[in-house]
């Protein structure tokens, strides 16, 4: 019979956490009557907090395969995990808090709420720590079921449920090319789906196995929302419930960068199929979703549907940088840059996503909810407000000294490492554009009169106060001492497991 | 027996010369800032005394730089910055010429004061007018002091300024602070050539300094081929020529020459005494003066003596036409300035300077007079300056018809008064002093002189006639009064000194004693002529020309020569304008209509200038704003890219239906091509 | 307090954006206003303590030097110090914030507290660019300058103050990007070079560049620079920005923020890619004297003052840019001193447009004229400055022209004396159109009846100005100490260029100083009685010597 | 010797089976449809000596999933009109040539396969029960662990979503 | 007429999964819709067992076993979701969902 270590539950802890924290939640439902509703927020957070603390310990420890019996191992406990399960945790902490004020303004609190949210958590944890195509699907599968009923949920309005359909059947559909294309590797390695095996399997890159490789590519490439994938993020987001939104945003694009990071470099990270295989297809992507994210923003006027393409947007500049990672000695940079980049944008999009979950407009449906004449005058009414969001504008453009521009240098640094200058320009080309959109909003806050059509913000409450002041902590410091994470995230990614 | 060194003067004065500048300044500043508190005798006690110190200064300088025996002193006021490695010293120092320019400036300028004291009684503005005036007593001796080319600009431009406030003293009126402007930027015209001409003298000789000038000219070789600098390649006379051409640029618009004299006429626009002071006697000579520092410099450029000889010529006959048909008391006399002036600068380009700056200082006297004597009649006629509506007004204000007559009398040039020694000095120059490269110059400037000359002496005495002369023509019901001591007094103090400065100008044996008493200020200048000369004779190849003469017999045909021009225009205006000929003058208007009106317009030079320099100037520029600047790169560039990504933006959008079908299909044909890509 | 004098320049630095923090917290009205406002008079006083700090007569580059470790594994680092430029630009900062914060007292009519917050983040991020030697340092303070800039034009401007507020950020943000990728690229040669990878400002000036790449990174810093000076096709920023700003914002943008592009080029672009600025140089020559006479020519045809004072600063800025290019020390510490000049004149004139908007809330010159009869001393002050920005003699603005215009008329560049030459065009021009504008506004009769009843200059306003006025005439006539302070500096910057390329830097020898004789034999002279100087060379030192000695000499 | 007579026909009814799915016009016949083609994929399954699978495959697909559609179908009771018409659009076009040419591009894979026919001798209890058990149980742990949190998701989540009000 | 090729059965996976994606595509019922991705994760399972075969590694078939465990799991909450939509949209035509765009 084999024998589990100690170091085993340590790899798991932050995953188990959330699991055990969602199962209690559920328990406590039962017995609760549905007067004092409201804790599970602050319980949602404390055990993301307790999740975030489960995870130190691996920032400290050299890689260890979780399980490994004969040889195979399906998930490891590394530093690169470890950063990851703090910025999901982070992510899930704050749009749980956002949550709570976004339910509790419409009285739809339910404990179910959060329980998926933790058990998309968890996925999310183990998404980030899989090594294993297989373990990768399974994971893949915990967090995107549960985003799905996280999207539906809170069905009065149709649009949720809209948003939920679309996002269902893309994503049931990226699914199966995903798992189509690990059947082909499977095929192509002779029976192998762990991530080091294929890569020892891999040899120059036979027909099969790239064919395997563009259909996985394919499915993440959904989940990160990379044009031309992309197109039900926009529709999704703007019809999820906006702190699910602001979760999806967050946490699942994370975990699918750091899933997809993690395969294409280890599994696929040799010379011959990175940068003479799927280098320049992630270029050409990058660019793609770049342009179409910020050029789709301009004409927006509703705010969450301007942050959702922006979100595109963002996901471009990831891109880039799995690109830069093509570069076997530019890996660890380009690495370091993409932790950084999403545990910023955790911060400045769960951030921004908040403020209009604190402003959204209750009752009547339709863009209006979110339209920037809601936005008007808001540094009068607002200040707090007001200058929170124009610190998540200035961060998601990428001006200093916000956690965005840190994030950008560092994406564009390995960018200009690997030599990919044409990256680099597009970058910056096209954050000018999305200075424009950002700016717009900012000046709808301070330099617009506020008309009384739009009728009254809700009150303010304290979960959301919580929620909008950490976020705006966290991507002040990461912008001002940028040094303690940014070393993190190096020393993960110097040694990556798997 | 060292406290007699220690009562040395020089010393004392090396750190009095600043105190020239200083009380004047002062003046200016107390009466600008407190003027109107003040009350108006404070503020004539402050002017006056101002300029009466400076005054004071001057004349021991004068007298210690004439007969102590030291010949130049030099007050180092402080280091101002440097060019470069070149230092640029606010310092000033004095010699003969500067001195006796120094006691004509704040002589006459006190002079001035004590005139203005009573012409500006009834001005509110009074308190500022002084300012002005102190203000510019200052910067002129700045100008005449500064012991290198720097601080001469900062004088420069400072009589500039004090120009422009003064011509637009009467800003309310928009006419008069646009003459005021005009004066102003038409100066800056002629400065751009002097920065210019500074610039060169930097480049090539690495210093702005009139003595280390002065000793770097005596070993000039004019062939000689530059290695190094900015100049290499140039030869040395070349780059010197440039030089003086440049900084003559600068002289023209100074000092009213063609073709930038258009300033003078409409700076009459201001209060009668400042164009007496500014316009007439001083700062208008700033040009002669200049170049006569650089004498040295210019000898060496044949060219340029050539040109400036020229263009005063023509300036003098041009502006002496010009005033034929003034009928403005002081524009007459503004347009005989320019022509003066125009002689003096004959005088600096045939190598008479000397000449030159003796005219400069009678001229100063009688113009001055004259200018004083024009503002006691408007003075006594309600500002009235048509001479058509004046006549006989001699009976009505006695003093002001002497001095006016006296002065007039110097200025055509009739014996035995100081205008007829310092002209014909010029004259005699002029046709006696060769120019080796240029040999038609001498002859030129000479005929052109003797028509101006007969020119001068016709519109003077038409205007005298006109004025005093005859029976009053208009403003019958209006009694006119003579003018109050104070404005008499100067009058015949300046008339006294236009009779009394001829004794410089006596041509004893041994040249005039004006002449050698400027000798040794001109003798570098008169070394490099010889040796110019010396070179240019070897050049072509001719015997070097004999240094002309200059005692009593070789001036004489020209003496008399002038005397019967002097007379004749004398005739011709009495003829025309007192005498039997009254009709002819409107006879000539109706006869030649075209002629008179080119006349009376002044040749039209100021609306050529109009529409071939300012409209077109302006129309640019507004084609540039409003074309290239908003349209071109704004709108279209600028504005233009934003549009169009906007559009594309738009476009692009309604790709985005919400179909999730169409989606589907999207994803999957790019994933099947990216499979295509995959496979290679 | 021993702490505090050590890092001094961090202090002067930092203190006002912690200022920006407390009056944030602080009450409107008073308090807050009097927290800014003292605050920026102490921050002004410690820098003074700068000046007493820095050695004009040391050998290094640059003083008060510190660097430490910021974002170690990406050789991001917080180093700081000053040579004499950036130290008089400080200054010039720190002299200017007060002023404004005290002009905004009237001048801006709501949210007074978010204003100085505003202006003293400003603060803080104008003197960091001037002392940032990292280059993500420097790129933080760059960019951080347009947030507070585009709030002060998009809150307190005027009508169409949202459109000019970001076309200002986006216009700057072009240019500011492409030089990021192009930092980016040179962090990565530094690697490739250097023992580690650093954005220090040395390790940059380290490098060896090759010619093609060289213009590439020369073109991106030198678009993000221009577009800041703003040089001539690159302007059409500033007129609305400067027209819709409030009339202390268009202080500070005229004082200060343009200067950070000339500061970029002096400090950065130039030393940088030498070859390349070579390379370069007759377009950047072209583009700045025709940005004079453009500039000038605009100012003829403007009907709105502010927009007139706004071309202006781009004819003054060509100037600046022209002296920069001349590479000789003459041209270089013109330029600087028509940094200080533009920013003393040019505010003062912004100030003054500010309190005549205030009586009269017009930017239209046709709805002044004749003013000088009703406000005589407001007349007066506005003629100083008038001049003062025309250069006239005994000005600030003379001597940083003459500089500039005898540097480059003295310069290596290829027709540099016909550059010179058009550019001293400006000199006539600027009196055109500024003497015009005064005598639009000032002289002639008073045509408006609302303007006889104008009330003439307050005491603040007198305090507010007066400075400015008083520092026009000492820097006009004392200019040696502020030389003096950048002269080091200027020199070895020279001295660098000239290494790189004698042929194009550096100042050159009088030519008379070194001549060559075409002919054989001697030149005919006459034998002189004077003191003889030999034909063959001269050299002006002894001269000067000489001249020395005989102050008082005998006929 | 079996396997070919045997594997033809079941590939056939599978394909069968699917392009009936897709071109029944009534949901209820494309799920009765779909139901054959899984049965035939699973006998294809049971020559591929995946029994237990193949068991999956009839209890979990035919029986459950396609239970539940056919479930779901009734529930809504969708009537006549609502049935659609097929045509053609632009995206029916593209995405069916789509279809088409990953088909062909998959046989472009295949042939470039080496040659290989199945292995006629397989090890002991080859998809046998137990050694699929002792593997999932055994290295398998961890996903299948994670496995049953999923179904407890979706559990959860199915409640939620389909759960009257919220 | 032997043993079948390992080709033909990856043809055969290649062909459902062709056949599914072209539900997916062309059919605007949502529930076929479905049906055609439950197609693809059949013919998922075709490959796996396939290789798993021709390499007799029984990871294939482990790989199966919850390829089958997940398409049940997205059964349960995609009817779930198919159920609520019909609930608010009375439809399940795909082509009427779209108040979500641009």
């Amino acid at each position: 019979m084999p024998k589990y270590s100690s170091a085993d539950i340590l790899g798991l802890a932050p995953a188990l956490v959330l699991i055990v924290g969602a199962l209690t939640l559920l328990l406590l439902e039962v017995f609760q009557e549905s007067k004092k509703r409201g804790y599970q927020a602050w319980f949602t957070a404390i055990v993301a907090t307790v999740a975030s603390l489960a995870a130190l310990p691996m920032l400290g420890a050299d890689p260890h395969p979780i399980l490994a019996l004969d040889g195979v191992s399906f998930a490891v406990s590394d530093r690169f995990g470890g950063v990851m399960a703090l910025i999901v945790a982070a992510g899930l902490g704050l749009s749980a808090l956002t949550a709570g004020a976004f339910l509790g303004a419409r009285n739809a609190e339910r404990g179910e709420f959060y329980a998926l949210a933790m058990f998309a958590a968890s996925g999310m944890v183990l998404l980030a720590q899989a090594t294993d195509l297989l373990m990768i699907f399974v994971a893949l599968e915990i967090m995107s079921i549960s985003t799905y009923a996280l999207a539906a949920y809170h069905r009065r309005g149709m649009r949720a449920t809209e948003a939920a359909f679309k996002y269902f059947i893309l994503g049931a559909f990226s699914t199966a090319l995903y798992i189509y294309g690990v059947a082909l590797v499977y095929g192509a390695t002779g029976g192998h789906t762990g991530l080091p095996q294929i890569a020892a399997a891999a040899g120059e890159g036979s027909l099969l196995l790239m064919a395997g490789l563009a259909f996985v590519a394919a499915g993440f490439f959904f989940k990160v929302a990379a044009a031309p994938f992309h197109m039900w993020t926009p529709d999704v987001y703007e019809g999820a419930p906006t702190p699910v939104t602001a979760f999806m945003a967050a946490g699942v694009k994370a975990a699918a960068f750091a899933a997809l990071f993690r395969v294409l470099t280890v599994a696929f990270g040799s010379e011959s199929v990175a940068m003479h295989g799927w280098m320049d297809v992630v270029v050409a992507l990058a660019i793609l979703t770049m342009v179409v994210g910020n050029l789709l923003a301009i004409p927006q006027r509703s705010v969450k549907r301007l942050l959702a393409y922006s979100s595109i947007a963002h996901a471009g500049y990831l891109m880039a940088g799995i690109a830069a990672a093509a570069h076997p000695e530019v890996r660890a940079a380009a690495g370091e840059g993409i932790l950084y980049y999403l545990a910023a944008y955790t911060f400045t999009g769960v951030g921004a996503f908040a403020v209009v979950a604190a402003l959204e407009r209750q009752g009547s449906e339709g863009p209006l909810m979110w339209d920037l004449d809601r936005f008007a005058g808001l540094a009068r009414v607002r200040p707090a407000l007001a200058m929170a969001m124009a610190l998540f504008m200035l961060s998601l453009a990428g001006i200093p000294p916000t956690a965005g521009f840190m994030g950008k240098l560092l994406i564009f640094r390995a960018a200009v490492d690997a030599k990919l200058y044409s990256l680099a320009v597009f970058g910056v080309l096209t954050s000018l554009v999305g200075v424009y959109y950002y700016l717009r909003v900012v000046v709808y806050m301070y330099m617009r009169e506020r008309e009384p059509s739009v009728g009254e913000l809700p009150a303010p409450r304290l979960t959301m106060g919580v929620a909008l002041a950490a976020a705006a902590i966290g991507t002040l410091i990461l912008g001002i001492a940028p040094g303690f994470f940014g070393e993190i995230a190096r020393a993960s990614t110097l040694a990556l497991g798997g | 027996m060292e406290w007699l060194s220690a009562m040395n003067p020089a010393e004392g004065l090396t750190n009095a010369l600043r105190w020239i500048v200083l009380f004047p300044l002062l003046g200016a500043a107390i009466n600008g800032l407190l003027g109107k508190r003040l009350g108006r005798a404070n503020v004539h006690l402050v002017a006056c005394g101002a300029i009466f110190a400076s005054f004071v200064i001057s004349a021991i300088a004068l007298y210690t730089v004439s007969f102590g025996d030291v010949s130049r002193i030099t007050d180092l006021w402080w280091r101002w910055f440097e060019i470069g490695g070149v230092p640029v010293e606010m310092s000033l120092s004095i010699d003969r010429l500067s001195a006796v320019l120094m006691c004509v400036v704040t002589g006459v300028g006190f002079l001035i004061h004590i005139f203005s004291t009573e012409y500006m009684s009834h001005d509110e503005g009074y308190w500022r007018y002084f300012a002005y005036l102190n203000l510019f007593v200052a910067a002129m001796s700045l100008l005449v002091l500064g012991s290198n080319l720097l601080v001469m600009f900062v004088g420069w431009e400072g009589v500039g300024l004090a120009s422009y406030l003064l011509i637009g003293f009467w800003y309310t009126d928009d006419e008069k602070a646009y003459a005021g402007r005009k004066a102003f930027v038409v100066n800056r015209v002629g400065d751009f050539g002097f920065l210019l001409g500074i610039f060169t003298l930097v480049g090539l000789f690495g210093t702005v300094d009139f003595e280390q000038l002065r000793m770097l000219s005596q070993s000039v070789t004019p062939d000689a081929v530059l290695g190094g600098g900015i100049f290499s390649g140039w030869t040395l006379g070349a780059v010197i020529t440039m030089a003086c051409l440049f900084l003559f640029l600068g002289a023209t618009g100074k000092s009213a020459q063609l073709p930038l004299y258009v300033w003078l006429p409409d700076a009459m626009a201001g209060p009668t005494p400042v164009s007496a002071l500014i316009h007439a006697a001083t700062m208008v000579t700033a040009g002669v003066y200049m170049i006569a520092r650089l004498s040295f410099l210019y000898v060496w450029s044949p060219a340029a003596m050539a040109t400036v000889a020229v263009v005063g010529a023509l300036t003098a006959i041009f502006a002496a036409l010009m005033a034929y048909a003034q009928n403005d008391i002081k524009k007459v006399l503004a347009y005989s300035t320019v022509s003066q002036l125009g002689f003096m600068f004959i005088g600096v380009g045939v190598g008479a300077w000397w000449a030159a700056i003796y005219h400069l200082v009678t001229h100063a006297f009688f113009k001055a007079c004259l200018f004083l004597g024009a503002g006691s009649v408007m003075h006594g006629m309600r500002d009235e300056t048509d001479i058509r509506l004046f006549g006989g007004l001699r009976k009505e204000m006695w003093h002001t018809w002497a001095t006016f007559g006296i002065s007039t009398i110097a200025i055509t040039g009739v014996l035995p008064l100081s205008g007829f020694f310092s002209k014909d000095a010029i004259l005699h120059g002029a046709h006696a002093n060769p120019n080796i490269f240029f040999g038609w110059v001498p002859t030129f400037t000479y005929v052109i002189g003797l028509a101006a000359a007969l020119s001068t002496s016709f519109y003077m005495w038409r205007m005298f006639n006109l004025t005093f002369h005859g029976e009053r023509r208009g403003m019958l019901d209006h009694r006119a009064h003579e003018s109050g001591n104070a404005m008499v007094g100067p009058l015949w103090v300046l008339s006294g000194l236009a009779v009394g400065s001829l004794v410089w100008g006596l041509p004893l044996s041994g040249g005039a004693r004006f002449e050698n008493f400027l000798k040794p200020i001109f003798r570098t200048a008169e070394e490099n002529l010889a040796r110019m000369t010396a070179f240019g004779a070897r050049e072509l190849g001719v015997p070097v020309p004999p240094a002309p003469a200059h005692d009593f017999a070789a001036m004489l045909p020209g003496y008399l020569i002038a005397l019967v021009i002097a007379l004749i225009g004398f005739g011709i205006a009495w003829y025309l304008y007192l005498g039997p000929g009254k009709a002819v003058p409107a006879k000539i208007a109706q006869g030649a209509p075209g002629l008179y009106r080119a006349f009376a317009n002044k040749f039209y030079v100021d609306e050529f200038y109009h529409y071939v320099v300012v409209v077109p100037l302006k129309a640019t520029s507004r084609f540039l704003w409003r074309v290239v600047d908003s349209f071109a790169i704004d709108k279209l560039i600028v504005n233009g890219s934003a549009v169009i990504t906007g559009w594309i933006a738009q476009i692009f959008r309604y790709f985005q239906d919400g179909n999730v079908q169409r989606y589907a299909v999207v994803m999957a044909v790019s994933a099947v091509v990216i499979l295509w890509v995959f496979l290679g | 307090m021993g702490e505090a004098l050590h890092n001094l320049l961090s202090v002067v630095t930092f203190l006002p954006m912690v200022a920006a923090f407390v009056v944030l917290l602080a009450p409107e009205g008073r308090v807050s206003r009097g927290i800014a406002f003292w605050t920026s008079v102490l921050v002004f006083f410690l820098s003074l303590g700068l000046l007493w700090q820095f050695d004009p007569g040391s050998t290094s580059a640059f003083q008060l030097e510190v660097n430490v470790p910021w974002f170690e594994s990406a050789g991001i680092g917080y180093h700081i110090g000053i040579d004499g430029v950036s130290l008089l630009l400080i200054l010039l900062t720190t002299f200017l914030m007060p002023i404004v914060i005290a002009s905004a007292r009237t001048t801006i009519e709501h949210r007074q507290k978010e204003f100085s917050v505003a202006v003293l983040v400003l603060e803080t991020a104008m003197i960091g660019a001037f002392i940032a030697l990292d280059m993500v340092l420097f790129y933080v303070f760059w960019e951080l300058m347009l947030v507070p800039m585009f709030l002060i034009i998009g809150v307190w401007g005027s009508e169409n103050r949202i459109y000019a507020a970001v076309k200002f950020f986006l216009y700057t943000m072009v240019g500011s990007l492409l030089m990021l990728v192009a930092i980016l690229y040179m962090y990565w040669l530094t690697g490739e070079q250097g023992e580690a990878r650093s954005f220090d400002y040395y390790a940059y000036l380290a490098l060896e560049i090759a010619p093609q790449a060289q213009l590439w990174l020369f073109g991106a810093f030198a678009l993000a620079f221009a577009v800041k000076v703003p040089m001539f096709p690159l302007h059409t920023w500033l007129p609305d920005a400067h027209v819709q700003a409030p009339a202390p914002g268009s202080v500070v943008l005229a004082g200060v923020l343009l200067k950070m592009g000339t500061y970029g080029f002096y400090r950065f672009a130039f030393p940088f890619f030498p070859e390349a600025t070579f390379e370069l140089r007759w377009l950047l020559v072209a583009a700045s004297v025709v940005g004079i006479v453009y500039g000038s020519l605009m100012c003829l045809a403007q009907r709105d003052m502010k927009k007139l004072i706004a071309y202006s600063s781009v004819a003054h800025l060509g100037f600046v840019m022209l002296g920069l290019l001349a590479f000789t020390t003459a041209g270089v510490s013109g330029a600087v001193y028509q940094m200080l000049n533009h920013g003393v004149a040019t505010g003062a004139l912004f100030l003054l447009v500010g309190m005549l908007y205030e009586r009269r809330h017009s930017r239209e010159i046709a709805d002044y004229g004749g003013l000088a009869k009703v406000v005589p001393a407001f007349a007066a002050v506005w003629l100083i400055v008038t001049l003062a920005s025309i250069g006239l003699p005994g000005t600030n603005g003379f001597v940083g022209e003459f500089l500039i215009l005898s540097g480059s008329f003295v310069s290596k560049i290829p027709g540099g004396k016909i550059w010179a030459g058009f550019a001293a065009t400006g000199v006539i021009l600027g009196a055109v159109y500024m003497l015009w504008l005064y005598q639009r506004m000032w002289q002639g009769k008073v045509v408006h009846e609302e303007n006889r009843s104008l009330r003439d200059l307050s005491f603040r306003e007198w305090a507010i100005v007066g400075p400015l006025v008083v520092l026009i005439f000492v820097m006009g006539l004392f200019p040696s100490p502020f030389l003096g302070i950048a002269k080091p500096s200027v020199e070895r910057w020279v001295g660098q260029l000239e290494k790189a390329n004698p042929a194009m830097a550096g100042d050159p020898a009088p030519s008379a100083a070194s001549r060559e004789q075409r002919r054989a034999e001697a030149p005919v002279v006459m034998p002189a009685p004077t003191i003889q100087v030999d034909a063959k060379g001269i050299d002006p030192s002894v001269l000067r010597a000489a001249q020395r000695k005989m102050k008082v000499d005998t006929p | 010797m079996t396997e070919a007579w045997l594997f033809y026909p079941m590939a056939i009814v599978a394909l069968g089976g699917a392009l009936g799915m897709i071109l029944a016009r009534n949901p209820v016949h494309g799920a009765m449809s779909l139901v054959l083609s899984f049965f035939g994929i699973a006998s294809v399954y049971v020559l591929l000596a995946a029994e237990l699978i193949a068991a999956l495959q009839i209890i979990v697909y035919a029986g459950a999933i396609m239970v539940l559609f056919v479930f779901v179908i009734m529930l809504l009771n969708l009537n006549e009109e609502d049935l659609e018409r097929p045509r053609l659009t632009p995206g029916t076009i593209v995405g069916g040539a789509a279809a088409l040419a990953f088909w062909m591009i998959s046989f472009m894979i295949f042939s470039d396969l080496p040659e290989q026919t199945m292995p006629t001798e397989l090890p002991e209890g080859f998809g046998q029960v137990a050694s699929l058990g002792r593997l999932i149980f055994g290295s398998f742990i961890l996903p299948f662990e994670s496995t049953s949190v999923l179904l407890l998701v979706a559990m959860v989540g199915a409640i939620v979503v389909a759960k009257a009000r919220i | 007429m032997g043993s079948v090729p390992l080709a033909h059965y990856l043809a055969l996976g290649s062909g459902l999964f062709a056949v599914g994606f072209a539900a997916l595509l062309v059919r605007r019922n949502a529930l076929v819709v479905f049906m055609g991705v439950e197609l693809m994760l059949n013919a998922a399972n075709m490959t796996f067992l396939a290789f798993s075969r021709a390499h007799q590694t029984m990871s294939g078939q482990a790989a199966a076993f919850f390829v089958i465990a997940v398409a049940a799991a997205e059964a349960a909450v995609g009817l779930a979701i198919m159920i609520a939509l019909v609930r608010n949209r009375r439809t399940l035509n795909v082509d009427e969902v779209d108040t979500l765009k641009y």
